[in-house]
């Protein structure tokens, strides 16, 4: 029973269920999933209220047998029961249709999720990272594919196909308020597809354990008007301005001279390393380390400082700098929009 | 050279040989040596029983005080009372030892302690297999605890994915412990299948045919022919991750054509029977609880019976199940759906035939029953939440979630621990001779069941939220802090109220009233003879004319075995009628010195290869030192045909 | 009991031993089967998962292995059931002197089966860890292996039990009899691992 | 329950061998600071499970293979031209040396130098056996770690190398 009222508030919140929520309905699939998961509720629900019902009656009935002395004892004669088998026969059955029926509703979604993949979409790859996620947006001319990393960007409205891979071992994308989850299994390639109907900051986590850190790969997933989708990928093919002067140069030439740049790419400098997440744009992300912090000035020096002390076990190491030199990556970092 | 014969040279029981002098011959050849060398070398179910489910408990009070740590640093959002490597140590070390070294053999424990009283038989068939069992078991559980304590602790979750688990993601012995565990437990699990499977077929005594076993007899021959043929698939897989990662094969290594889909196969192969395998002895219990406490034999025996053979049957064809996130075709789904949705109708059908059973008969409601009837309100939410699971789209949401985690804490400890606890409270007079505390019982039992929904509960909607299970920490702002916090103060009830039944048991063994021999008048062979039972159980076996022998007034017996020697009977298959008799083992050490020789073959062997070859001379040794024949106290019969 | 219980039955005159599926020993062997026999099919599954995934099985460069230890290993193990069957029978007939013989036959079979299997090990032309096709098709042959062994030295005892005084006790002779049984369990399980590690990779 | 129990005792042995430092999982790398680093990265588990990663990514298998060599003499054998010493090795990553090993000290951290170092020398076994992994997952059909024969250090002079090299 209060099964039934607690979860049937969590889908009284309908569409505002949270950034991180199954029961938001921001995309179709979530929708479609939504609706079957609320046949399935009231559906089990009533079955439970029956089950509670009948246990409430029996037990009230035993005690007054009881009481008098009556009902059946030891050994009962075979035709005493025979209601109850006839009722047997009719729970059984009844058990039977009303799995059926759901099964068949199971069949119907499962169907409608598959049609839902047609049209022309926006193709996608992520890549699964202990402990991040890489990000990729294809397309034919090779000087337009825009890398990114622990942030996905869908235009609302919009298909999306996202291509699934794994560079060591199984994580899980799941972005619940637009769809399920699906695997990301290294050897193999899945795919899932979006297709988000309303714009909104959401957040995506990994679903499958992963090690150390599964507890902090979280991506940060934003739906926009195709406008705004068009103007972020834009802004994402310019590669950042080298910095003239001030700290911020400081820090560039560090960048590339130091260690991060063997790990880390930026877009239009000798940074190339494809170990750890592109940094191109990294200014211009809601979140740093896989939607660990939110991204403030204070937070990467933190980061950049002691990665260890923010996301234990992660493989960024910690690169001696000093005050000075940390400033001046930081301000580097901060220009990256 | 012939031994001579001499009709008359042995001493059997019977009309001329009963009461006291019966009972001193008897105890003088069935009871276990005196002194820790005869605990060591004791080959009786009933103690072999006993230390199996005192160490079963034991693994469930450290099963428990982890799970305690997980909802303390769970409690509240980025709390850092414990670290990301010991809580995943944590959480695999909880799942390990509730599944691994709890809930199984604790059924073991029940079964090998209570088969041979309710079929009336004098021992379990290869009992020093139990008792080579039971040293397994806990040679298994030692190891990985004293791994645990060593920081060599599993910390890949207890289904262990590859790659995770394997040779580059999991550095050092930890994994390497884990699978090893899992072999200890594995063969524990099959020796006692093995015993038990003979024991009901052939050890029943005279007139108790198939269809007048108890119902939790059923439920054990069940669940053993399903050990045996879902224990050697993750045998299998734990024995291939040990050779990836110790002599480099290539299993689940895709890029040498190998795959770690390979692993998720064969482990839920094994696992999703294991569920079962832990749940239908438990149902069993509920069928002989309900019978006793309700004085009318149990609604629709053979509808329960056929739904035990169902769920065993349907068990093994839903393990993909588990793996609806990992992109299979999408059309094998639809098959799984409907299988997994099926297995609920069995388990229905029981649940109808118990309440029907308390419908129409007079239930006594003693803590026993209350812990039926608290199982049935938890676990059929847990029923239900499962067939949600079923659905594919439901579970691509809520798979690895803790809408995940609170459904089968709903049906491992709604549908399993609740009526153990009420088994035990069942039974308790039997093992020990005393009752347990009927008021502590009912002050445990409400305080269990009300933590326990106020503990699992919230964590349906934690899931519904967003929540993925395994995370030893999480952000501040998801709106999962309140639900936490409620579930964390659950647990602390819930672990109060466990130990209060705990202080029952060890209140009720010093000073409980003590107990006749059928305290509840129940219906079973088990509770014909004394309470606890002699070393040989039954003076003369007794005669089974239908399914509830102690409520006739007639006692009829079968006599002539002789007391000298361990002689046990052996009857046919089907329609138990008597046919041999054959001798039982006496108490050896050789179960435990091979036990032992197999545990340094084991161990070594996660250190190098070698150890299987060298290894196995020793163990060898200890099995044929076992198997040659040891003399009986008096000469055996030569063959009569 | 205090109530007197009324004697219906006489268990005395039951015989103390019985072949086949009346006694005790030859429903835990059947148990033992059903396990290993379970072992063996989830190796096979395992074996055509990987297959099924492999582009080429054997993938290039590895050969197939060479027929000749595999193939001398069957058609002597598959010769073996002829003295096994013998025993069996003179071992249900409790021939004592006879068996005795056989016992020690099949010993020498086993000895020899186990040099041929040394030689099989070395012509399957790959190594456990060159790629999962080694690693599948070393997994059968170790898994039988096992098998093999166990029961030459379960059939060692028994040769050495037989030729001592406890081997005129009846039981003993049913204990021969499993032996037997057990060994055309060996055999059985054998021809599908023969033809999966011999002959697949060349037909596939 | 387990004190009566002598089984427990068997294997208390090996596992109190493998000490409990082999398994911590060092991430905050407190090693650099210890006296005896050969010890604290050369014994530990997750260091050596590091190093195998930092190998891939700073893509030593370019050279080296899986420590086959190629291009770069192979790190399996017993030869160490310029010391097989840890610290040997690890000065030899971080400032490189002639023949085209490039320096990598402003390209990883001291901590992944040592890192790398313990792997390197577990390739060439001397590593411990209870750290090491029977294989990556990797296309490399080469014999697993754990079962690679002991080897004592030959050291080979510069001279004598190029002298080979003739």
């Amino acid at each position: 029973m209060k099964r039934a009222f607690a979860i049937s508030a969590v889908f009284a919140l309908g569409g505002c269920g949270g950034i991180q929520s199954a029961a938001g309905r921001d995309g179709m699939e979530g929708s479609l999933i939504g609706g079957l998961f609320e046949v399935f509720l009231w559906t089990t629900a009533a079955v439970y209220l029956f089950v509670l019902a009948y246990l409430a009656i029996a037990l009230v009935r035993g005690r007054r047998h009881r009481r008098e002395a009556a009902g059946l004892q030891g050994q009962p004669p075979p035709d005493a029961d025979r209601k109850w088998r006839t009722g047997l026969i009719v729970f059984t059955g009844a058990t039977a249709l009303i799995l059926a029926g759901l099964t068949i509703a199971t069949w119907l979604t499962d169907r409608a999720l598959a049609k839902a993949e047609q049209d022309s979409p926006v193709e996608i790859e992520v890549i699964g990272h202990q402990w991040w996620w890489e990000v990729r947006y294809d397309d034919p001319i090779p000087s337009r594919m825009v890398r990114t990393a622990n942030e996905l960007h869908l235009p609302v409205g919009r298909n999306a196909r996202i291509t699934l891979k794994s560079n060591d071992v199984i994580h899980s994308l799941w972005v619940p308020n637009l769809a399920g989850k699906q695997d990301l299994i290294p050897g193999r390639i899945a795919d899932l597809v979006l297709h988000p109907e309303r714009t909104g900051v959401f957040r995506a986590q990994c679903a499958e354990f992963c090690g150390l850190q599964h507890a902090k790969m979280a991506l940060d997933v934003t739906v926009e008007s195709e406008a705004d989708f068009g103007r972020w990928k834009a802004a994402q093919l310019r590669p950042p301005p080298v910095p003239t002067g001030g700290g911020a140069l400081a820090g560039y030439s560090l960048f590339q001279s130091r260690q991060c740049s063997s790990c880390h790419a930026i877009a239009g400098t000798p940074a190339s390393g494809m170990v750890a997440p592109d940094l191109s744009h990294v200014a211009s992300r809601r979140t740093i380390a896989a939607g660990t912090l939110p991204t403030t000035h204070a937070n990467l020096a933190a980061w950049i400082d002691d990665p260890q002390a923010v996301k234990p076990g992660n493989n960024m190491p910690e690169v001696p700098l000093t005050e000075a030199e940390l400033g001046a990556v930081t301000a580097y970092l901060e220009t990256l929009k | 050279m012939k031994p001579e014969y001499d009709p008359d040279g042995y001493r059997r029981d019977g009309p001329d040989f009963t009461g006291e002098p019966l009972h001193a011959k008897l105890t003088e050849t069935w009871r276990d040596g005196p002194g820790l060398l005869g605990w060591i070398r004791s080959v009786d179910h009933k103690s072999i029983g006993r230390r199996y489910l005192v160490t079963a408990l034991v693994f469930l009070a450290l099963g428990g005080v982890l799970a305690a740590l997980m909802r303390l640093q769970l409690s509240g959002a980025e709390r850092e009372i414990i670290g990301p490597d010991r809580y995943n140590q944590i959480f695999t070390m909880h799942g390990t030892t509730m599944m691994f070294l709890f809930a199984v053999p604790v059924m073991d424990a029940m079964a090998i302690y209570l088969v041979p009283l309710m079929i009336g038989t004098r021992n379990t068939a290869f009992p020093r297999l139990n008792a080579f069992s039971y040293w397994m078991y806990l040679a298994g559980g030692l190891l990985l605890w004293i791994a645990f304590v060593l920081n060599v602790g599993p910390d890949a979750g207890w289904f262990s994915y590859v790659p995770l688990a394997g040779p580059e993601f999991s550095p050092g012995k930890r994994i390497d412990v884990w699978a090893q565990m899992v072999t200890f437990t594995e063969v524990a699990a099959l020796a006692v299948a093995v015993s038990l499977t003979a024991t009901i077929l052939k050890k029943r005594a005279p007139g108790m045919t198939l269809a007048r076993m108890p119902l939790f007899v059923w439920s054990i021959l069940v669940v053993s022919l399903m050990v045996i043929f879902s224990m050697p698939s993750v045998a299998t897989a734990s024995g291939l991750l040990l050779s990836d990662r110790l002599v480099g094969t290539q299993f689940y290594n895709s890029y040498e054509f190998g795959d770690s889909l390979l692993w998720q196969h064969l482990f839920w192969f094994f696992g999703h029977p294991e569920v079962y395998i832990i749940f239908l002895p438990a149902a069993g219990f509920v069928s002989e609880i309900v019978q006793a406490f309700t004085g009318r034999r149990t609604f629709g025996y053979t509808a329960i019976v056929l739904a035990l053979i169902a769920t065993g049957l349907l068990a093994f064809g839903l393990w993909v199940h588990h793996m609806f996130a990992t992109g299979l075709p999408r059309l094998g789904y639809a098959f799984y759906t409907a299988a997994s949705m099926a297995v609920s109708i069995p388990t229905g059908i029981q649940i109808f035939c118990w309440l029907a059973t308390i419908w129409t008969g007079r239930p006594r409601f003693m803590v026993p029953l209350l812990w039926v009837v608290g199982f049935v309100v938890t676990f059929v939410i847990g029923g239900l939440s499962g067939v949600m699971l079923a659905s594919v789209p439901i579970d691509l949401q809520v798979h690895d979630t803790y809408f995940v985690v609170a459904h089968f804490h709903y049906v491992l400890i709604g549908g399993a621990v609740f009526p153990l606890l009420g088994a035990i409270t069942y039974w308790f007079p039997k093992f020990t001779g005393r009752m347990m505390s009927e008021r502590l019982g009912k002050v445990g039992f409400w305080l269990s069941f009300l933590s326990f929904h106020a503990t699992f509960f919230p964590m349906h909607i934690m899931g519904i939220e967003g929540m993925p299970r395994r995370i030893y920490t999480y952000p501040a702002g998801m709106g999962w802090e309140t639900l936490n916090l409620i579930s964390s103060l659950g647990a602390v009830v819930f672990a109060t109220s466990v130990g209060i039944f705990v202080v029952n048991m060890l209140l009720s063994l010093r000073k409980g009233e003590r107990a006749p021999d059928n305290p509840w008048n129940a219906s079973g062979l088990e509770w014909a003879t004394s309470s606890p039972p002699p070393p040989y159980n039954f003076a003369h076996l007794p005669i089974v004319q239908d399914h509830t022998p102690m409520w006739n007034d007639e006692r009829p017996v079968a006599y002539g075995l002789r007391v000298e020697d361990r002689e046990m009977l052996i009857s046919t298959v089907i329609e138990a009628v008597p046919d041999v008799r054959e001798p039982s083992p006496n108490p050896t050490a050789w179960p435990l010195i091979a036990a032992a020789a197999s545990t340094v073959l084991f161990v070594a062997s996660m250190f190098t290869p070698w150890a299987v070859v060298i290894g196995a001379v020793p163990v060898a040794a200890a099995l044929i030192a076992w198997f040659w024949p040891k003399d009986m106290n008096h000469e055996g019969e030569p063959v009569i045909e | 009991m205090s109530d007197k219980p009324q004697f219906n039955i006489d268990l005395a005159p039951l015989p103390t031993h019985a072949f086949g599926h009346r006694a005790l020993t030859w429903w835990g062997l059947v148990a033992f089967f059903l396990i290993e026999g379970t072992a063996f099919a989830v190796a096979i599954a395992a074996y055509f998962y990987l297959m099924n995934l492999d582009p080429a099985w054997p993938p290039p460069p590895f050969l197939p292995p060479e027929l000749l230890a595999g193939t001398l290993f069957t058609v002597l193990l598959l010769l073996s059931e002829l003295p096994n069957t013998l025993a069996k029978k003179a071992a249900e007939s409790e021939d004592l002197p006879a068996l005795r013989k056989l016992l020690v036959v099949m010993s020498l079979v086993g000895l020899a089966l186990m040099i041929i299997r040394g030689f099989e090990f070395v012509s399957l032309n790959v190594l456990w860890y060159q790629n999962a096709y080694g690693s599948a098709v070393w997994l059968l042959l170790v898994l039988h292996t096992t098998h093999i062994a166990t029961d030459w030295v379960d059939t060692l005892v028994l040769t050495a039990l037989m030729h001592t005084k406890e081997g005129t006790k009846g039981r003993r002779f049913v204990d021969c009899a499993e032996n037997a049984t057990y060994w055309r369990f060996v055999w059985l399980v054998w021809l599908p691992m023969y033809a999966l590690i011999y002959w697949l990779p060349r037909i596939a | 329950m387990s004190s009566r129990c002598p089984v427990s005792l068997l294997f208390l042995l090996p596992l109190t061998l493998v000490a409990c430092h082999r398994e911590t999982r060092d991430y905050e790398s407190d090693a650099l600071l210890s006296n005896d680093r050969p010890v604290a990265f050369g014994a530990n588990a997750y260091h050596l499970a590091q190093g195998q990663r930092l190998y891939a990514w700073m893509n030593c298998a370019g050279c080296h293979a899986h420590g086959g060599g190629g291009m770069g003499p192979p790190l399996r054998d017993d030869e160490w031209r310029y010391g097989g010493s840890m610290e040997q090795m690890v000065a030899t990553i971080l400032d490189g040396r002639p023949h085209g090993m490039p320096a990598f000290r402003d390209k990883i951290t001291e901590d992944q130098a040592w890192q790398l170092a313990t792997f390197v020398r577990a390739m060439s076994g001397r590593a411990r056996q209870d750290m090491l992994a029977g294989r990556a997952d990797e296309p490399a059909n080469v014999e697993p770690l754990t079962l690679d024969s002991r080897k004592p250090v030959r050291r080979v002079t510069p001279k004598q190398d190029d002298a080979t090299e003739e």
